[in-house]
């Protein structure tokens, strides 16, 4: 990156170190930081809207929706997602590729199951084996966040859910007592007032999403955490300019301030989002005097 | 196949490695390059975790594994293996010092390798950690008397250990070379590659490559 | 004992020209046609506690009609079963002449249609015991909310109304305080304006005074007899003696899921035949 | 080998009982049914342990946050800040960093850096930190007329919140803690996974699902076992929560309870 | 007017022999080792709203003191503030001669000493305006919990003592349910009880009829009378201006924040002195 740094070995450790944080492995170390935030704002409003509809369905009063819903919440929510990643985004893949399959190549004559092997026709593949290395990439990713959404959606999905059953009765039996049909006491009553009680838990969700981050590298993405890995391990002078021991250590508090950082803002943000929410609702946190002193 | 997709894991030098600017890098890819090149395909390098190198390649996310990956009995019954690009391996055990029990001591291996299957099976107790960094590790700070894995992954790490670890016991050989892996319905692109291998073995590029990441000491063909 | 008799039939005498179709329709549905809201032969029951056991009630046109009774005695059970909140399990039940269709049986039975049930309730609005304001609305909201978003009135008309309404019931000020912010007889009126922007043919008042001093009862007594003079419909639970007199054409005394009296006020209040009636009253008396 | 025989050489092969060799070749369904079975004792283990400690200790680091003092209320807020801010598997690694550096100097801490007993130390404190938030938001939540109405009583310390506010507190949280409880038994699989070693082939249902896939190569039978497990444990959790929160919600009238069971009718 | 004053007088003159201490005290604090709830001074408000703006009020042993006063006039903000619910920002208050220490300045104002908050209110019970029952107990644990768990007493006769005030005030046989399950007068009895069980130096109760019937109403008058007897110390705040009279030795007219009028009934109701008290009264008359 410097011009000083052709010769790394002769370097001051200052001069080394910048030369070594600046190398070009760990721009993708850098990138990896960026690929995380990107995929948590994407997953996030996915799997929020995957738990709202989850939770509807569930509720339902169609018999199939309702059990559907439930269905949902209780499989996915049963496996662990470290499980369901090492063989789900496969299954995805494969799944995908079967429909195009069947829509695209309905002559096909030879099986899509080959021994072990899964084949589609070239036309069906995803992406197509032409394709460019970004779209495989960009692809990869989709998958990754389907496959997050689906996962935390079921749980956002159960949180909503108990939400919904939290609000007190009184408050929608007053709505029905006005006249207003389900739809209207469903989001003029129930939702504005469900937010309060599922906002802690959805928050705890996301706190969780973003530390279950780390399982990007099993849906194939390179994420903060497989880069901290591969650069905090011993270097040997064979493959490096820059040789070094077990730093991972470091790295690692890296990843700790990153999360801790990331933490701290979305409480923060939540934070915001609670008052607002709370407003001139009769609860505890929101008295108007400090803080209770509840021991 | 207009471009061949070569799936590997870089982050097991010198066989496949991430270097400083960050690329692919390591014997395999240069052996990759160049067996591409003979055979006149294009090619794409492709990282996997290695737990599911195998599945991603039968379902076809990508069309050879080349990431030192031995050629064993068990993988060849699920996906076809060129001949061997790298002659057949030998496992080591290193230890902090030349007195350390390899035998009947703590012994430390990666999980789910063919090493941890053999560690298993001889009378030493085995530990096992989820990457071969912990593994040596492990033995650095005491937890292990000993590290049991690939001797070309340990030989650079006791070279620069500075005496801080030391080879002990017996080489053991396991598995056979290391071969691409393709999947069984690909018997065409099997045979560029065989060809290219051949090819390669023949005119001694392969020998020239074997001795500049693994040394002089290495076995050759 | 004999003096008592005589003042009740006196009264009889006086008020029948008014009140006979309340006695004529309660006692079968003749003139039923009239009636706004109409129960028959109503049975309640939580689990094992019978809290109705076969109330019959007729509340014609424009009349207003208080419900007293002890504490416990199923009034706002009534109510919320008028309301179709709660699910009764035997007894027939019509609104403006339109009988309410049932499907199930027994601790099943619940209304068969909802868009009946939607059409009685947005012609019948509530004044809840517990007010049951809207938590997460200012007192402003919670009055447009229904106008609005049920008969889709339009929202700067209604909200002019509702301040008015506001204003009449004298809490305009706090418009844009949320619920937790007021005092209990804020509460309360603002629950009267929310009933009353819906500007309904009929109204439910679940004690709508207990929370509100006298000046404020005067208030509440001259609007529930603007809205009687309107052609509206009341049924009222009540525990002021007072305010059931001062309003009601038609008094009904419950005990124990019974109608154990019912008549004009005066005969209730002047000459109550029943022994229970007459205890009750008479605690009144000794506290008014 | 019978079925019967699997199981009786692999159903404690996770504690170190029974057939020494895991199976190596010619894999059957039996196998891989009874062995992650087997490994699924760490989970519960892990789960169990982790859960009931880490109940009381959340609960009073959500007290501790709730009060006034800054000197009680700051530290458990960092603490549940660095336990909430950082996920699993950094801590797992710094504490088998810390461990293996304290068992160096203190013979004390020999079987810390043991997963049975490292593991579970972190875990613990893990699912306390999430769980005292979760508490934390309960308490914030709690109708404001009941606390007035102890305190006016003059109910205070520790029956106030023993008697008043601690059960409201369980109901309002229940929902998200049962969500917390199946998170931390998910969390146990992370534990040979990407924390501590195995010490002789000796681990959770994770480590004997990934060596069946990476044995047969096939991820679709061993996982989906593996899942079908946790989906049993799972649902056994919901179950059992189920109940606690029945019990949590004796004091609602039924109908408020069961909500909208009413106009099935739409259907038909 | 000039009878009204002259009625007035003739009032006074009446009850000076008995309500003297309260004329003084209320001037200036000679007397007020007797006194067992004294308050001087007091403010408070919530943020920019002005709620109280100097209030005082003095209670002797076995008085009984009711507040009256239009809706949101802070009657229930200054029962809060006895009990040390809410904190005030500027006055000071003596519960049987001891004065409360502060910490804190204005809007940051709170009782310094937990210890001193804790043995006022064991001495304090309060029913509430929304009466505030225990939701997860039932309606006998609810009125046993605070004497067995704050006062320690005995268990099983605390049982016998909460089940025969629930017998008192009527609702023996709701023991088992829970708050949910009960009428609002119900639950407001329940309220009574558990205060009663407490057994306390003084109560404060925030409009304890507003959910009863008459007949109830007459029982709770009767409970009140009696517990001053036994020389409890009682603060009303009620909207019925009967029970004021009734029950109540010295009546404070609370307008706006501010003490408008104060004295014992007879003179209150019988001659008021200031323009709004009179308006007050005279809408309780009109319904009354
Ligand atoms: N939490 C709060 N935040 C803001 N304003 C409040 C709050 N509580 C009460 N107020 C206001 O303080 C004033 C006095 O309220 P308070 O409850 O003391 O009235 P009250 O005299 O008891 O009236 P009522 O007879 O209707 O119960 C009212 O105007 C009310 O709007
Ligand atoms: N959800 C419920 N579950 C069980 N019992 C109930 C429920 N709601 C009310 N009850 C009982 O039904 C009876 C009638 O209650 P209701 O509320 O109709 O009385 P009310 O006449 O309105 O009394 P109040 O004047 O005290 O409000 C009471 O005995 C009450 O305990
Ligand atoms: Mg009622
Ligand atoms: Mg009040």
């Amino acid at each position: 990156m410097f011009s000083y740094c052709i010769e790394p070995d002769a370097l001051a450790t200052f001069q080394w170190l910048t030369c070594y944080l600046t190398t070009g492995v760990h721009f993708s170390f850098y990138l990896s930081f960026l690929n995380v935030l990107g995929i948590l704002a994407v997953t996030a409003p996915i799997a929020l809207s995957f738990g709202f509809f989850g939770a509807i369905a569930a509720r339902s009063q169609i018999v199939p929706l309702s059990l559907l819903g439930k269905g949902y919440i209780a499989v996915v929510r049963g496996v662990p997602d470290i499980a369901f990643f090492l063989f789900f985004v496969i299954a995805l893949d494969q799944g995908f590729e079967w429909l195009r399959h069947q829509a695209l190549c309905p002559n096909w004559t030879d099986p899509i199951r080959q021994g072990n092997d899964f084949l589609v026709c070239p036309r069906a593949k995803l992406p197509l084996g032409t394709a460019p290395q970004t779209v495989h990439q960009l692809y990869a990713y989709g998958l990754a966040i389907i496959t997050f959404a689906l996962v935390f959606g079921a749980f956002a999905a159960n949180v909503i859910f108990g939400a919904m059953l939290a609000v007190p009765k009184a408050q929608l039996e007053t709505a029905e007592a006005y006249g207003m049909s389900q739809h209207q006491i469903f989001w003029r009553i129930l939702v504005p007032q469900m937010w309060i009680y599922a906002l802690p838990g959805l928050s705890n969700l996301w706190q969780i999403l973003i530390k279950a981050t780390p399982l990007l590298f099993l849906l194939g993405i390179e994420d903060v955490v497989y880069w901290a890995r591969e650069l905090g391990g011993t270097k040997t002078a064979r493959f490096t300019s820059f040789p070094h021991g077990d730093w991972r250590m470091w790295y690692f508090l890296a990843l700790l301030i990153f999360y801790l950082f990331m933490t701290w803002s979305s409480e923060k943000f939540l934070k915001k989002i609670m008052q607002k929410l709370t407003k001139g609702q009769d609860m505890a946190g929101t008295a108007m005097s400090t803080t209770r002193d509840f021991s | 196949h207009s471009v061949v997709r070569m799936g590997t894991e870089g982050a097991y030098p010198p066989y496949n490695f991430i270097n400083d600017a960050g690329e692919i890098d390591g014997f395999e890819r240069e052996v990759g390059d160049e067996l591409c090149k003979r055979a006149e395909l294009t090619c794409e390098w492709v990282k996997n975790d290695w737990d599911s190198i195998i599945p991603n390649l039968v379902s076809s996310n990508y069309d050879t594994i080349i990431a030192g990956m031995s050629i064993t009995d068990e993988r060849d019954e699920v996906i076809d293996f060129t001949q061997d690009y790298f002659p057949p391996t030998a496992s080591a055990y290193v230890g902090a010092a030349e007195a350390a029990d390899w035998e009947k001591g703590v012994v430390a291996a990666q999980t789910a390798t063919i090493q941890a299957g053999h560690i298993a099976s001889s009378g030493a107790t085995l530990v096992e950690f989820a990457t071969p960094e912990e593994t040596v590790a492990a033995v650095r700070n005491g937890e292990a008397d000993a590290v049991f894995a690939d001797a070309d992954y340990l030989a650079p790490l006791v070279e620069a250990s500075g005496g801080g670890l030391v080879f002990i016991g017996p080489d053991v050989p396991l598995g056979g070379g290391v071969g691409m892996g393709l999947r069984e319905s690909d018997s065409e692109l099997k045979e560029k590659f065989d060809a290219a291998i051949t090819s390669m073995k023949k005119d001694g590029s392969l020998n020239t490559l074997l001795v500049k990441w693994f040394g002089e000491a290495t076995a050759q063909y | 004992m004999f003096n008592l008799l005589k003042l009740v039939a006196k009264h009889r005498h006086l008020v029948k020209s008014r009140y006979e179709r309340f006695l004529i329709s309660n006692g079968h549905a003749i003139l039923s046609n009239q009636s706004v809201i109409e129960i028959r032969d109503l049975h309640k029951a939580y689990g094992d506690l019978e809290v109705l056991k076969g109330v019959d009630i007729t509340a014609n046109r424009g009349d207003v009609v208080s419900l007293i009774g002890s504490s416990g005695s199923g009034k706002s059970t009534l109510l919320r079963c008028c309301n179709l909140l709660e699910n009764s399990q035997r007894g027939e039940m019509r609104f403006k002449g339109e009988q309410i269709s049932w499907i199930g049986k027994k601790h099943d039975r619940r209304p068969s249609d909802p868009k009946q049930v939607l059409r009685i309730r947005t012609n019948l609005s509530m004044v809840f015991q517990q007010f049951n304001l809207w938590a997460h609305m200012t007192i402003l909201q919670n009055v447009m909310e229904a106008p609005v978003t049920v008969l889709k009135r339009n929202p700067s008309e209604v909200e002019s109304a509702a301040r008015a309404y506001l204003d009449k019931v004298d809490i305009g000020d706090k418009c844009d305080s949320y619920p937790a912010q007021l005092s209990g007889g804020q509460q309360q009126r603002a629950a009267i304006a929310r009933a009353l922007c819906m500007e309904p043919e009929a109204l439910l008042f679940d004690e709508p005074t207990s929370a509100l001093d006298p000046e404020l009862e005067q208030e509440v007594v001259k609007v529930i007899k603007d809205l009687a003079s309107e052609g509206r419909t009341m049924l009222i639970v009540t525990h002021d003696m007072q305010l059931a007199a001062d309003v009601s054409d038609y008094v009904v005394f419950l005990h124990q899921g019974l109608i154990e009296e019912q008549g004009p006020p005066k005969t209730i209040f002047g000459a109550p035949t029943s022994e229970r009636l007459r205890g009750f009253i008479s605690a009144a008396h000794a506290i008014q | 080998m019978s079925c019967l025989e699997t199981i009786q050489s692999y159903a404690m092969r996770s504690l170190g009982i029974g057939e020494r060799l895991l199976p190596r070749s010619d894999f059957t369904l039996c196998e891989q049914f009874t062995l992650i079975g087997s490994g699924m004792i760490w989970n519960i283990y892990f789960g169990l342990m982790a859960l009931c400690v880490g109940f009381f200790f959340a609960t009073a680091l959500a007290v501790a946050k709730s009060t006034t003092n800054p000197w009680v209320r700051k530290p458990a807020k960092w603490f549940i800040f660095l336990f909430r801010g950082s996920p699993l598997f950094i801590q797992f690694f710094f504490a088998y960093f810390l461990f293996l550096n304290l068992k160096g100097a203190f013979q004390f801490f020999s079987p810390f850096t043991a997963a049975w007993l490292g593991a579970l130390i972190v875990l613990f404190l893990n699912t306390a930190a999430y769980s005292a938030e979760i508490f934390y938001g309960a308490l914030q939540s709690i109708p404001k007329g009941e606390i007035e109405a102890a305190d006016a009583y003059g109910l205070s310390g520790w029956h106030k919140f023993r008697r008043i506010i601690w059960p409201t507190m369980l109901r309002l949280a229940w929902p998200s803690y049962t969500n917390e409880a199946i998170f931390l038994f998910h969390a146990t699989t992370l534990v040979f996974f990407s924390g501590f070693p195995a010490w002789q082939q000796r681990g959770d249902a994770l480590y004997y699902a990934s060596y069946f896939a990476d044995k047969t190569f096939n991820p679709f039978v061993p996982y989906p076992i593996l899942a079908l497990y946790f989906i049993i444990l799972t649902l056994i959790i919901i179950s059992l929560s189920g109940l606690v929160n029945r019990r949590l919600n004796s004091h609602l009238p039924t109908n408020m309870r069961i909500q909208f069971k009413f106009r099935l009718n739409i259907i038909r």
